[in-house]
């Protein structure tokens, strides 16, 4: 299957040639940056369709070389699939959101490309060493991307991202480590030498605490609204539609797995992580006066039902939390794209300053009306369907804890309806009278991701068709199956 | 008809389509498709009708599904929802053609009728659904409609913020709607009606009781019962013919639907039925006293739109939900008609403020005639249909509880008063206006005819909703009638005669109970109750929450961990003296401190 | 007579493999100094460079060609492969670190010292591959000591006041410690029955009393501790790497360290293989603790560059601890990782002195050289990154090995330590990252750089021939497979 | 036993000098003073143990090479610190450090 391998060399060619074609002229780059990003969108396609018309639950390619042991290999499946697809889809939008960056272009989108072949590589690694590898890898374009051409503070926002995520993730290193020696094998899910259930119960903590400083969860979240208020909009595009999804696709597909005991015994825990990021997250945007800050606050609610979908360990709260992070993905893309937007041409972000926008702007305004409809979960729209699930299962697992989600969910509602009223409805500001609307480049990539809400919102039976079988096995291996 | 019959998916599908079209075509051809809309609901309509006696079995359909457990969706058309689709259908035809006039000089209507359409569409999903979800979504869609048409004007900034309340307020009711859903699919491991339904009797005293509280909250929030009312009156900051459609005679009377649709879960909970029972008598009494105050003519029937569905809830407390229904139906069509009434006069006298209004009669004469046809419904003066379905719920009731009965009369009593408190200062009297009225254009004027033949003659239709719905048709108890009249009387006569002479009796009345006047004026406080004990107390949590939890504690930890190593390393690093002969000793020292540990672990 | 030809029979697993780099190296050198003679400076260091990298190739090669028999995956634990041979890839390793060093021209240096300081380096990598190769306590004194001789010499060829403080301050402390090392020596060796091969002493110290063994035993390895700059024996490193040429730091800090800290394994594995020594290889795990909080924690707030990779450099040996008493062969991959990047990142501030002469060294003065200085700053940033044992890098596997070998020995939380000093290094790398690239140039750098781009600019290629090693051996292990790891970077 | 009194003294007044004097040159003695009483003990261990002496015998020529050698290069060190700097005292080595 040779498209896996495409699926990473696309981007990184297109990142070699980005770099070389600043030379030739400062627009070059973003041409090749988004002739290689539908490239790449096409490749997901055709992994995609190849997958489908195999019928097969997986792809798998693996690296040269007889000695199987020490191989790497990639693997795409149900879970895999949809995050590779989201990821080529905010991939395009990303160029799109940087199209008129002028300060180094070559290098800007050589590591936006870059940064989207190490995600890929996450999503698609088949054995622990180079799922490390690419895990780790994600932060180097990041913390360029976010130290060179993000806004005022961004030389602290970028140490602090890299540091923090770094520091999560080494512990994960370590439980990495210790599988290995256990199970002797790095290919994911080959469980020889079963782990002790006593190994487990730190085992698990040791995987799981990167991947939940990467969701994040409360109370380890505050790298995310720094880094997001800082990055520039293609770098939050990224770090939230698809930087954040690593870390439930870890727990998936690494933590779980390995430690299925320790996960039994931490999974009330993690619900509770997860309520309380969802309550908190929301309480916190409702705080906010900086709407960057505030989306990047309501990632964290956002991701919260994600954990708390996770930590039900059944079928349903697998694909609950699928269908939240692409969802999210594709909400958080579309607003931090919109705020970029908006921050481009008013190079502000301080919500007291706006209002009115629905009169000045009124495109820019529309879909932002929608965008908040999509993050406060209006049925029909993407969000919906994984918090629903996340619900009904995290009442079967966690029962009246579900009052807080509830009362979570409300709060989601407030702090978005408010930013709407505060920022688009009202008599609009004198300052922004002349303002221009929506660019068109933004306003074609607004639209791809509006119209992925709508699809998800509508039919969410379409992911969870590609999550199917591997949600099957994973959930049964937990004894949650059927 | 059968192409209707058949297809019912139709009721939902033209909707959507039409709304797309609508919303493409814009500004420009926005004189064409505003006709064109007009198809969204009498397909809706349509589908009723055909749906009335067709035993045609559900579409279904898996939304989702995963390891071989599937979330189904679903619709179909029964006698239940064939009701409220001929209701949104008919009523929103009436609002769109209304519209055209009430509309016209708006640049906006593209917006505005591609919204109706969707909220067709949305109601048809929310009452034809034969799966939870699939009506959850249309009622959480009839919401975000309700949201965007309130907040149409959304560049005054009341019309804003009423649209936040009333979605935020309605959301309160609906999450505690969704963790009944959770709970149902806990207890019967489906999300279908007739599964669910079927399981009821089944269900434990316990669930049941919580399950069917948890629906009614949704219920409450949507249908604005005490105190999930507050959202109703400021939603009259939308367009008058929005709160004819949405506010009065669909989306709010969908929690009526919800708990007639969910008949069962209640049935199994005598518990859940009292709430109900009391919470509705209370909205009604509440509500009508507010009502009797109020000045501006919207805001008087939005409190009289919560105290009608009050008397709904009532009768869905007693047991008689066909009798809810029933009223339902009526309240719809003569509701509809006092507040499309009311947008003609609107429209004509350029205010809202009965205070500024009188004797428009003269100059309105379509509008005043209609009018008094639904206020006299509305009073429950028979032969007209409110008196009709009224006696329906009152008879009822008084079977279940007398003492919740008397209430209610006590609310009809007040429902007569403020109908004909606005009716006399209205249309009778001087007119205190500064402006000349003028009478509406044809488009208007004909949806109020429309609608006031259905509230006078609907009264008659009791028997077939009810045999539509598979219940006994109600015997009309001539005891219950006959107070319900004189009360009805009592109220009328009262009305007129304190305000047949203007203003002058009623504000000196007002002046020597002016601390009543003025929490009734307030409707009892419970708007800033509301948002002193619960909104503000959140918005400033969640700010001190920031400032000292997340930044204060959390971050600064995370930094300090930075700054403390960062320390830490300055004090290391200031070991480095720079003198050699300490160096030099040090290495001496080193080792003796190696030898040291190396025998003290070999011990 | 017999014991000279004892010596040189302990030199046997050196000379069997290695001579030919020696030899390579030493004509270097000489052709070198005899070009110096007739003044024609570049061609002499030219002369020295291309010596060490015919070592360079000529120990790979070495390296390279059994490699079919003494590979092991990943899964089956990873064996010990201690032949001579085994070190050819390390000294293939200090080789080319000390033609990075020689390459990088030591522009620093003073003009009339500059080849016999690169001879010195030249001699310095022959004396380290005779420190990988030693089989005798004797040898490995010699070796040492000849190495400290040079290194002394290195710190002071900058010609400053500082330079001079610093060599003076590390001559007196390494001379209290020659004493300890002949103080071990005379233990172990004299009451050990005259014997000084590994094996020989292996086998004399158990007649031994315990006590005297564990003495001399301690006070070789105090020796070794401070020759790769471990806690407590590290106070020479931040002022030596500080204040020596940059070039030459380049191969002090790398091919010097890689090569003490592979005679250092040597010594673990041959001789403290018995039970009494378990204490000692405990002692070490403390020590490697001490070194890497030490190391990291102190580098943090350090405004030069020079002394923060001091700092830093105290830290990498404690990782390169971890692995000693447990895994010989991972800890030498660990010090081949380590000094290339290393290395590479002084060539790269060697680079920045020459081009830039009004950088002080510090870190804030390198704001915006991320632009005005490409190459020389992505050659820096990756070395930093490698160094930090980020993905990527060859230093990632460095650290991945030996932190797995420690997890296997049942020491994970000396692995946990590890990584978490890994994190906090990347509190003092990435703030040069974050000079080199996210700040602005200061108006005064601005405008020497103008002043300066006229002049002939120093050589880059060293520090990017040394960053692309780093990437290329950080990448090829994923295509290929992990055992192609120990095949780049040991045996 | 006399060799290794001998040997303590040696080294005792070595390194008292090394930790008392300030003079760059006589810690250098001092330390010289310490390198040659660890090659009495070396060589009075070894006749203690009945060593070879073919082997002790080199290693004490090779301590005594290195200890020369080293000495060479400390003198140099100070005399360039002498010249350059004027510098000759400990305590005048205050530069460096943090």
């Amino acid at each position: 299957m040779l498209t896996l391998p495409a699926l990473i060399l696309v981007p990184l060619a297109g990142s070699l040639i980005a770099v070389f074609s600043a030379r030739r002229s400062a627009t070059a780059p973003r041409v090749v940056a988004l002739i290689a990003a539908v490239a790449e969108a096409g490749v997901a396609v055709a992994a995609l369709v190849s997958m489908l018309a195999t019928s097969g639950e997986r792809l798998m390619w693996v690296s040269g070389g007889n000695n199987a042991v020490a191989t790497s290999r990639l693997v795409a499946d149900g879970l895999s699939i949809p995050l590779v697809l989201l990821t080529a889809l905010l991939g395009i939008v990303a160029v799109a959101a940087s199209w008129r960056i002028t300060d180094r272009p070559g290098t800007h989108h050589a590591l936006l490309l870059g940064l989207e072949a190490a995600v890929m590589t996450v999503f698609l690694a088949g054995d622990l060493i180079l799922f490390y590898v690419a895990w780790e890898a994600v932060l180097i374009p990041m913390f360029f991307l976010i130290g060179g051409w993000g806004h005022e503070n961004r030389r602290h926002a970028a140490l602090k991202f890299f540091i923090y995520t770094f520091a999560g993730s080494v512990l994960m290193l370590a439980g990495i480590i210790a599988v290995v020696m256990t199970v002797r094998s790095i290919t994911i899910g080959e469980i020889g030498n079963a782990i002790p259930a006593s190994t487990q119960m730190w085992l698990f903590w040791l995987l799981a605490i990167g991947m939940l400083v990467k969701i994040p969860v409360f109370p380890l979240h505050t790298w995310l609204p720094d880094a997001h208020v800082e990055a520039p909009t293609a770098g939050s595009i990224m770090l939230a539609g698809v930087l954040l999804k690593m870390g439930g696709y870890g727990l998936m597909r690494i933590a779980i797995p390995y430690a299925p005991q320790g996960f039994q015994s931490a999974a009330p825990v993690m619900a509770g992580l997860g309520i309380a990021s969802i309550v908190y997250g929301a309480l916190m945007a409702l705080a906010q006066t900086d709407l960057k800050r505030l989306v990047a606050y309501s990632s964290v609610a956002h991701m919260g039902f994600v954990v708390l979908a996770i930590s039900t360990g059944t079928a349903l709260g697998y694909a609950a939390a699928m269908l939240g992070m692409v969802s999210h993905g594709l909400v958080a893309g579309l607003m931090f794209l919109l705020v970029g937007s908006l921050y481009e041409r008013t190079h502000t972000r301080e919500i007291a300053r706006f209002g009115g926008l629905g009169v000045t702007t009124p495109r820019w305004g529309g879909i932002f009306v929608f965008a908040a409809l999509a993050s406060l979960g209006l049925p029909g729209l993407s969000g919906f369907p994984g918090e629903l699930l996340a619900v009904l299962e995290g009442f079967g697992a966690f029962g009246w804890w579900m009052i807080i989600v509830a009362f979570g969910a409300l709060l989601g509602a407030v702090y978005n309806l408010t930013a709407v009223r505060r920022v688009v409805h009202g008599e609009p500001s004198t300052e922004w009278t002349h303002l221009s609307d929506i660019a068109p480049v933004d306003l074609a990539a607004a639209s791809l991701l509006a119209i992925g809400i709508v699809v998800i919102g509508v039919t969410p039976g379409v992911v969870m068709r590609l999550t199917d079988p591997v949600v099957t096995v994973l959930a049964r291996a937990l004894g949650g199956g059927s | 008809m059968t192409l209707f019959a058949s297809n019912p998916w139709l009721a939902v599908a033209v909707p959507v389509f039409v709304a797309l079209v609508v919303a493409v075509a814009g500004k420009r051809l926005v004189g064409m498709t505003q006709w064109f809309a007009v198809l969204a609901p009498v397909t809706a309509g349509m589908v009723g009708i055909a749906g009335w006696n067709s035993t045609a079995g559900p579409q279904s359909t898996s939304w989702l599904s995963q390891a071989g457990t599937s979330i189904e969706t679903g619709i179909a058309v029964d006698g239940l929802s064939a009701i409220m689709l001929i209701v949104v259908g008919v009523v929103a035809t009436m609002v769109v053609v209304f519209s055209v006039g009430y509309m016209a000089h708006d640049e906006s209507r593209a917006r505005y009728f591609a919204l109706l359409a969707i909220f067709t569409a949305a109601m048809c999903l929310l009452v034809m659904s034969t799966s939870l979800v699939t009506l959850f979504i249309g009622w959480e869609l009839v919401g975000a409609c309700s949201y965007l048409l309130i907040g149409f004007w959304y560049r005054k900034a009341s019309a804003a913020s009423a649209a936040m309340k009333a979605f935020l307020t309605t959301r309160v009711g609906d999450v505690g709607m969704l963790l009944g859903l959770a709970l149902l699919w806990k207890a019967t491991g489906s999300l279908d009606i007739a599964v669910i339904t079927g399981a009821a009797p089944g269900l434990a005293a316990g669930t049941a009781t919580l399950a069917a509280l948890l629906l009614f909250m949704g219920a409450a929030g949507k249908s604005a019962q005490f105190p999930l009312h507050i959202w109703l009156p400021d939603a009259m900051e939308g367009p008058t013919p929005v709160s004819a459609l949405i506010h009065a005679a669909t989306m709010v009377a969908a929690g009526v639907f919800l708990i007639a649709r969910m008949w069962p879960v209640f049935d199994a909970s005598e518990a859940a039925r009292t709430v109900v029972l009391w919470i509705g008598t209370f909205t009604a009494i509440f509500a009508a006293t507010v009502a009797c105050v109020q000045t501006d003519i919207k805001k008087v029937l939005a409190y009289s739109t919560i105290s009608q569905l009050g008397f709904m809830f009532a009768a869905l407390g007693a047991g008689a939900w066909g009798a809810a229904m029933f009223h339902l139906v009526t309240h719809a069509a003569f509701k509809s008609l006092l507040f499309l009434g009311s947008g003609s006069v609107i429209h004509g006298a350029k205010t809202q403020d009965i205070r500024e209004m009188g004797g428009l009669a003269r100059f309105m004469p379509v509008t005043a005639a209609t009018w008094i046809v639904g206020a006299v419904a509305l009073a429950g003066i028979p032969p007209l249909s409110g008196f009709f379905s009224k006696d329906a719920v009152l008879a009822s009731v008084l079977h279940a509880s007398p003492l919740a009965a008397s209430v209610l009369f006590a609310a009809s009593l007040l429902t007569a008063f403020y109908a004909f408190r606005v009716t006399s200062l209205v249309f009778f009297g001087k007119g205190r206006g500064t402006t000349v009225a003028h009478e509406s254009p044809l488009s208007m004027t004909a949806p109020l005819v429309v609608l006031a033949v259905l509230a006078a003659t609907l009264g008659f239709m009791g028997d077939p909703i009810m045999t539509a719905l598979g219940l006994e048709p109600e015997i009309l108890s001539f005891a219950v009638a006959g107070v319900s009249v004189m009360v009805a009387v009592l109220g009328l006569c009262s009305a007129c005669a304190l305000y047949v002479n203007g203003l002058g009796q009623a504000s000196r009345l007002s002046e020597r109970f002016s601390a009543l006047h003025r929490l009734l004026l307030g409707g009892w406080g419970v708007d800033a109750l509301v948002q002193r004990v619960f909104i503000a107390p959140v918005i400033r949590f969640a700010g001190a929450l920031y400032v000292w939890l997340d930044r204060l504690i959390i971050d600064r930890a995370v930094e300090g961990v930075g700054t403390g190593s960062q320390f830490i390393g300055r004090f290391m690093a200031n070991l480095q003296s720079g003198e050699t002969d300490v160096y030099a000793s040090l290495a001496a020292v080193g080792f003796i401190v190696l030898m040291g540990i190396v025998l003290w672990i070999g011990r | 007579m017999t014991a000279l030809a004892q010596l040189l029979e302990s030199l046997r697993p050196m000379l069997s493999i290695g001579w030919l780099a020696a030899a390579l190296a030493g004509a270097g050198a000489l052709a070198g100094l005899v070009a110096d003679m007739f003044d024609s400076r570049k061609t002499g260091i030219a002369l020295v460079a291309l010596g060490m990298a015919a070592a360079t190739v000529v120990s790979l090669a070495a390296a390279l060609l059994p490699l079919e028999t003494q590979i092991s995956g990943i899964s089956s634990t990873f064996a010990v492969v201690l032949t001579g041979a085994g070190f050819a890839g390390l000294a293939s390793v200090v080789y080319f670190t000390a033609f990075l060093s020689c390459a990088s021209g030591l522009g620093t240096v003073r003009e009339n010292i500059r080849v016999p300081v690169a001879a010195l380096i030249a001699v310095g990598a022959v004396a380290g591959q005779v420190l990988l190769g030693a089989d005798d306590v004797l040898v490995l004194f010699v070796a040492l000591e000849l190495m400290a001789l040079i290194a002394y010499a290195l710190v002071a060829a900058a010609g400053t006041n500082r330079s001079d403080e610093a060599a003076i301050r590390y001559f007196v402390q390494g001379s209290v410690v020659t004493g300890l090392a002949v103080l071990g020596l005379a233990v172990l060796i004299g009451l050990g029955g005259g014997v000084s091969g590994y094996g020989e002493l292996t086998a004399a110290i158990g007649l031994l009393a315990p006590g005297a063994a564990l003495l001399g035993v301690v006070l070789l390895v105090s020796v070794l501790a401070f020759k790769v700059g471990a806690f407590p024996f590290h106070s020479w490193v931040p002022d030596a790497y500080e204040n020596a040429p940059a070039g030459a730091a380049a191969f002090l800090s790398s091919g010097a360290k890689a090569a003490a800290i592979g005679g250092f394994t040597v010594l673990f594995a041959r001789l403290l293989t018995v039970d009494p020594f378990l204490p000692v290889a405990a002692a070490v795990r403390i020590m490697a603790v001490a070194s890497i909080l030490f190391g990291n924690l102190a580098a943090l707030r350090q405004t030069s560059v020079g002394r923060m990779l001091g700092y830093s450099g105290i830290a990498q040996v404690g990782y390169a601890l971890i692995g000693l008493a447990i895994s010989p062969r991972d800890t030498l991959l660990f010090a081949s990782t380590y000094a290339v990047a290393a290395a590479t990142a002084f060539v790269a501030l060697e680079y920045f002195r020459l081009a830039e002469p009004g950088w002080d060294g510090s870190v804030a003065g390198l704001a915006g050289y991320g632009k005005t200085h490409r190459i020389a700053a992505l050659s820096l940033t990756i070395s930093l990154l490698s160094l930090t044992g980020m993905p990527l890098m060859a230093g990632f596997w460095g650290k991945f090995f030996v932190f797995y070998a420690a997890g296997s020995s049942g020491l994970l939380w000396l692995s946990v330590v590890g990584l978490i000093g890994s994190v906090i290094s990347f509190g003092y790398y990435g703030r040069v990252i974050r000079s080199l690239y996210f700040d602005a140039a200061s108006a005064a750098i601005v405008d020497q750089d103008e002043q300066g781009s006229s002049a002939s600019l120093p050589n880059v290629w060293p520090s990017a021939l040394g960053a692309s090693v780093i990437v290329l051996t950080g990448i090829a292990p994923l295509l290929w497979g992990l055992q192609l790891v120990y095949a780049l970077f040991s045996l | 036993m006399t060799a290794l009194v001998l040997c303590s003294l040696v080294f005792g007044v070595g390194l008292y000098v090394v930790l008392t004097r300030r003079e760059i040159i006589a810690i250098l003695a001092g330390v010289e003073l310490m390198l040659g009483s660890a090659n009495i003990l070396l060589v009075a261990l070894a006749s203690f143990a009945g060593a070879d002496g073919g082997v002790i015998g080199s290693v004490a020529l090779a301590v005594l090479v290195v200890a020369a050698a080293e000495a060479a290069v400390g003198l140099a060190l100070v005399v360039s610190l002498a010249r350059r700097s004027k510098r000759s005292r400990v305590e005048e080595l205050l530069e460096v450090k943090g």
